[in-house]
């Protein structure tokens, strides 16, 4: 598109709402610069998580990074996360302003 | 061995949910809601307090929570020498069951007020103090010979969590400004509480009715370890409290406190402490079995055992 | 003819709408709100059915509910003869009109009060069997000729829709409790509920607003309909309960009933039943013109009406 | 990026709050094997959906699958809803982990 | 010199905050109770109007809205020629200490109250007005030599901002309504206003805890203008009350509303009308210092000045 | 994918909420047809916005467009809201039905 763009990536991660403690702090150890979180219901492999209070909710975070950081996430959330939590993760590639931000 | 209007309310909700109604409560209402009843029931007990000498409730206190931290142990063997659960959920359900429900303490209250039986204001207390240590235990339990428990994280996670925050807190605001101090305010914490209860139990109710999947994965022996447990936990309590010398009432508090299984702080520490556990199962007999019986059976069943063996015990 | 002060609040709020203000009040507050209100009017009802004999209900009952169908079927041919609407907008905006509004009940039983009007809060029971019938009368009008009606779908969404749900709900606990079983709880379901009623209004205020723009759309003809049928239905209902021998406050309360319009079962309902009707139509004029009409006007009228042919019909 | 990535679509639906328990059932019913659901609000042909109650409310539904099931999701919302009420539908592809799971 | 309980629920959530307690209040319960508190004080506000005559008021008003137009100004000065802020954060922080904290109102109404000194209702109307002239002045002083001010957008912002639209709105509703008219709503707008309020400041202090961080970066001499700024204010609130005649407890309420700093209405219109203004400046001196200073400190403070110089100016 | 989809520009903006009465005008004013909007936290350059009132809430806001309209809207954004207000926007091509919607 527009010069004024860069490539980025946009790593989306969707979890139990618990995990959010555990989960936004270890961002920032991989070298997110930031994120952004919204509340989200679902329904999965573990079944229907409605909303209705916090231990059937989920969130969704998503964090613009370069790729090697969305590496690390992956590979964060793999080792950590995946054996014992509902986390599902997907990566895809976006064009922002001011790469240098993310 | 009729129950609280209250509990209809529960009936309410849990019929809505398994009709597939589209009667949804929203979850900040939920969360409102659970705020509030937590906050009312520490300030309803803090206002007593100032009415007693604090120092005379520490030789109970220390019986009280001695005592508590038999049931997740005998439920963890229970769970995992008798039917052979796997170590994390063994000790993920007993914390849950060591632990204490608050909405289950307030519909026993209610219960007795209803039936003008009296019950001493400070036994808040022991609600705050029986949160943390079954906790603890459970960590303990699915962590032993293994050493990466992350002790800090949980402390702060249950210390720091809200329905201590709240109800400790509570506890302090009502003790230090006083039944006087705190008056302007009772319209709200005090007259509303019970109608507030009767919607809360109603949102409990829908929930529990989601869980009720849950329950046919859990198998009947989970079922009826959600009703035998309360039962003898029950027991338990009032034989504590007659050794104790509490009146009736208070031992039928702490009958529900002891019967009781936690579904706030419980699910909450246990998902970041004792993470390879599955939360369905804990939670499908706290709140799906254990906390509907305790509203319909329970509460009736530990206040006649109480009247029984009162005479027996004191 | 002066309105009920809870009316100014539905005023601020359309001001509020119209001026762009800000003030938004979170979708959710709606929510919990429209829970609250219904669960109140329901178990206000339960209340006083527990002191009258449910048997003797049927009868009127059945009148009831058998003049109010004619109210959608003439509607739908004034829509459709006269004003050649497309036969699902028509079939739809009959079903909203035929139904009825849960909070417009609650504005005219407030008007009664403050002019110490007696009326039977058993009307309530009529609340709840009205909301169904036109419903089925508009998917029926709407589909006449043509086979696909998911009845079982619309059905479900209906019985198990959470106004009726919570109504009856209500009204059974009431029922169950009694007074006494629910007198601990009228701090917070009776005491509340004006309050709660103004500030709903408020919210309704807002949300009428933001149909104004729908109104332009829906042309002249719809505007004056949503003036018309509603003084219509309300004789209708002035007339029926004289036949049946109402007292004066019941007689306002059954034309309050026949004379509004359904915006929370109904809307819901028709999007799942009848797709291809425009939904801007049915809740432009229903929110935007005959909910502010009977607020202001129509209740004042009913009740002058009422009082009027009282001698006349009884 | 990473080779422990797959290549899926994701399938984000934006309609009315009012479809969801007719859509949601249907979702499963074409092969998909999760959703996660957002509430928002938004403006579109009809007007504004302020999310001031829930007949002006919008939901937003993202589905992670493979390329056949996204046809029919496609497929089915256009022949079932496309017509009768506000539905924007678009995909993309993502890179998942465990792509067995979608 | 003690404080009012209800600050005690101030402190529980700001050290709920600090803890990193996972207690969070839903954002939209935010919204509703800011919306249910200024809809009551401007209810009370305006039922009380109702007993007097309106027109005596337009003197005084005219003269507290004039000398309160001092306020921003000085600011202003201080921060940008003593402190040398960059002239848009100069601008900015003195339009939050001119304009009004309704929050701050309510508590030393109550304050006043819990100590039965007499306040007048119509001091709302004052409440009402202060809010929107330092907003103007300073977008005035952040804009003085360049073109661009979108009066007319920040007039809208302000005009129609919900804190104007409630307070107003209530104002005008109790007064058309009256005592009698509103008498069915008090259930909830007045008794349960306090208990409301204890709640909302439970939150301001979780809010509050969280702009903590932001007073790091702003540095001591801001802090330090937090705390003395107000008191300035407040002493002219007591002096310019002297000279109007004004009642001991209109005084401590006038001192309060001039020493009290915006966090609803300023920090919005602010935000759109001077962009390049550094909220964290604004938002962390007047509500991480000035809000709990006026709480604890401020209110029973102007209460004490007020008392000392009532004889001598009156 | 299947021949009835089109390519279209999805662009993304993450914002304050204060921002909201500002920002939409703007977006019809660009050319966009509609917009999406859910609410949301997040972290960045400026510090964590919990959500806890309006004053640190974020929204989030997606527009499905075409080329010249992405390209417009993103420089609208960086010409009149970059230098004073924490905006985030992304860009990214998907594909979608009724491509004259957009
Ligand atoms: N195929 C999918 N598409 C979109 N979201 C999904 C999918 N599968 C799972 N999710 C989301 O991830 C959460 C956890 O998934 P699970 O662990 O499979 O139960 C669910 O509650 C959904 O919100
Ligand atoms: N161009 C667009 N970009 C993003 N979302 C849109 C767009 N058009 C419509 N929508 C969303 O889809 C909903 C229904 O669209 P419509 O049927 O066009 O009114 C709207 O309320 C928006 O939330
Ligand atoms: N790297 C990032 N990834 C995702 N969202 C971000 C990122 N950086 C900032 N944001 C979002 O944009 C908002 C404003 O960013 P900032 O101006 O950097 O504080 C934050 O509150 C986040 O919601
Ligand atoms: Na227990
Ligand atoms: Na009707
Ligand atoms: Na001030």
């Amino acid at each position: 598109m527009s010069p004024a763009l860069t490539c980025r990536k946009l790593v989306t991660i969707i979890c139990e709402a618990e995990l959010e403690t555990l989960l936004l702090p270890e961002l920032a150890r991989q070298g997110a610069h930031g994120y952004t979180l919204t509340e989200a219901r679902g329904q999965g492999a573990r079944g229907v998580r409605d909303g209705a209070w916090r231990a059937s909710s989920n969130i969704r975070i998503e964090v613009l990074c370069g790729v090697g950081v969305a590496e690390r996430l992956v590979e964060m959330l793999q080792t950590r996360f995946y054996a014992d939590y509902g986390v599902v993760v997907f990566v895809v590639d976006v064009e922002v302003l001011r790469p240098g931000k993310f | 061995m009729s129950f609280e209007p209250v509990v209809l309310f529960f009936m309410l909700g849990l019929l809505a949910g398994v009709l597939r109604s589209d009667l949804k409560i929203p979850g900040v209402v939920y969360e409102a809601l659970s705020i509030f009843l937590l906050l009312a029931i520490g300030l309803k007990g803090g206002v007593e307090l100032a009415r007693h000498d604090v120092l005379d409730l520490a030789g109970p206190a220390l019986v009280v929570v001695g005592v508590a931290v038999l049931i997740p142990l005998a439920c963890f063997s229970v769970l995992r020498g008798l039917a052979g659960f796997p170590r994390a959920d063994a000790a993920s359900i007993a914390a849950h069951y060591g632990s204490v429900s608050v909405v289950t303490f307030a519909v026993a209250s209610s219960f007795l007020a209803s039936r003008a039986v009296a019950a001493d204001g400070y036994m808040t207390v022991f609600l705050a103090l029986l949160e943390l240590p079954a906790l603890l235990v459970g960590v303990f339990l699915a962590r032993r010979g293994q050493g990466q428990v992350g002790w800090r994280t949980l402390l702060h996670e249950v210390l720091a969590g809200k329905s201590i925050v709240l109800l400790a807190g509570g506890l302090l605001i009502g003790w230090l400004a006083g039944p006087d101090g705190i008056h302007p305010l009772d319209r709200v914490f005090f007259d509303l509480f019970k109608g507030m209860l009767a919607f809360f139990l109603m949102e409990m109710g829908l929930v529990a009715a989601g869980r009720l999947a849950d329950l046919r994965r859990a198998g009947p022996f989970l079922v009826a370890f959600a009703v035998g447990a309360p039962v003898c936990a029950g027991l338990l309590g009032i034989v504590t409290a007659g050794l104790l010398g509490f009146s009736v009432g208070n031992a039928v508090l702490l009958a529900t406190l002891y019967a009781s299984a936690s579904y706030i702080a419980a699910p909450a520490a246990m998902r970041i402490a004792v993470p390879e556990a599955n939360p369905a199962l804990s939670i499908g007999a706290s709140l799906g079995v254990t906390f509907p019986f305790n509203l319909i059976a329970g509460i009736p069943l530990y206040y006649w055992l109480a009247f029984r063996l009162h005479g027996v015990l004191v």
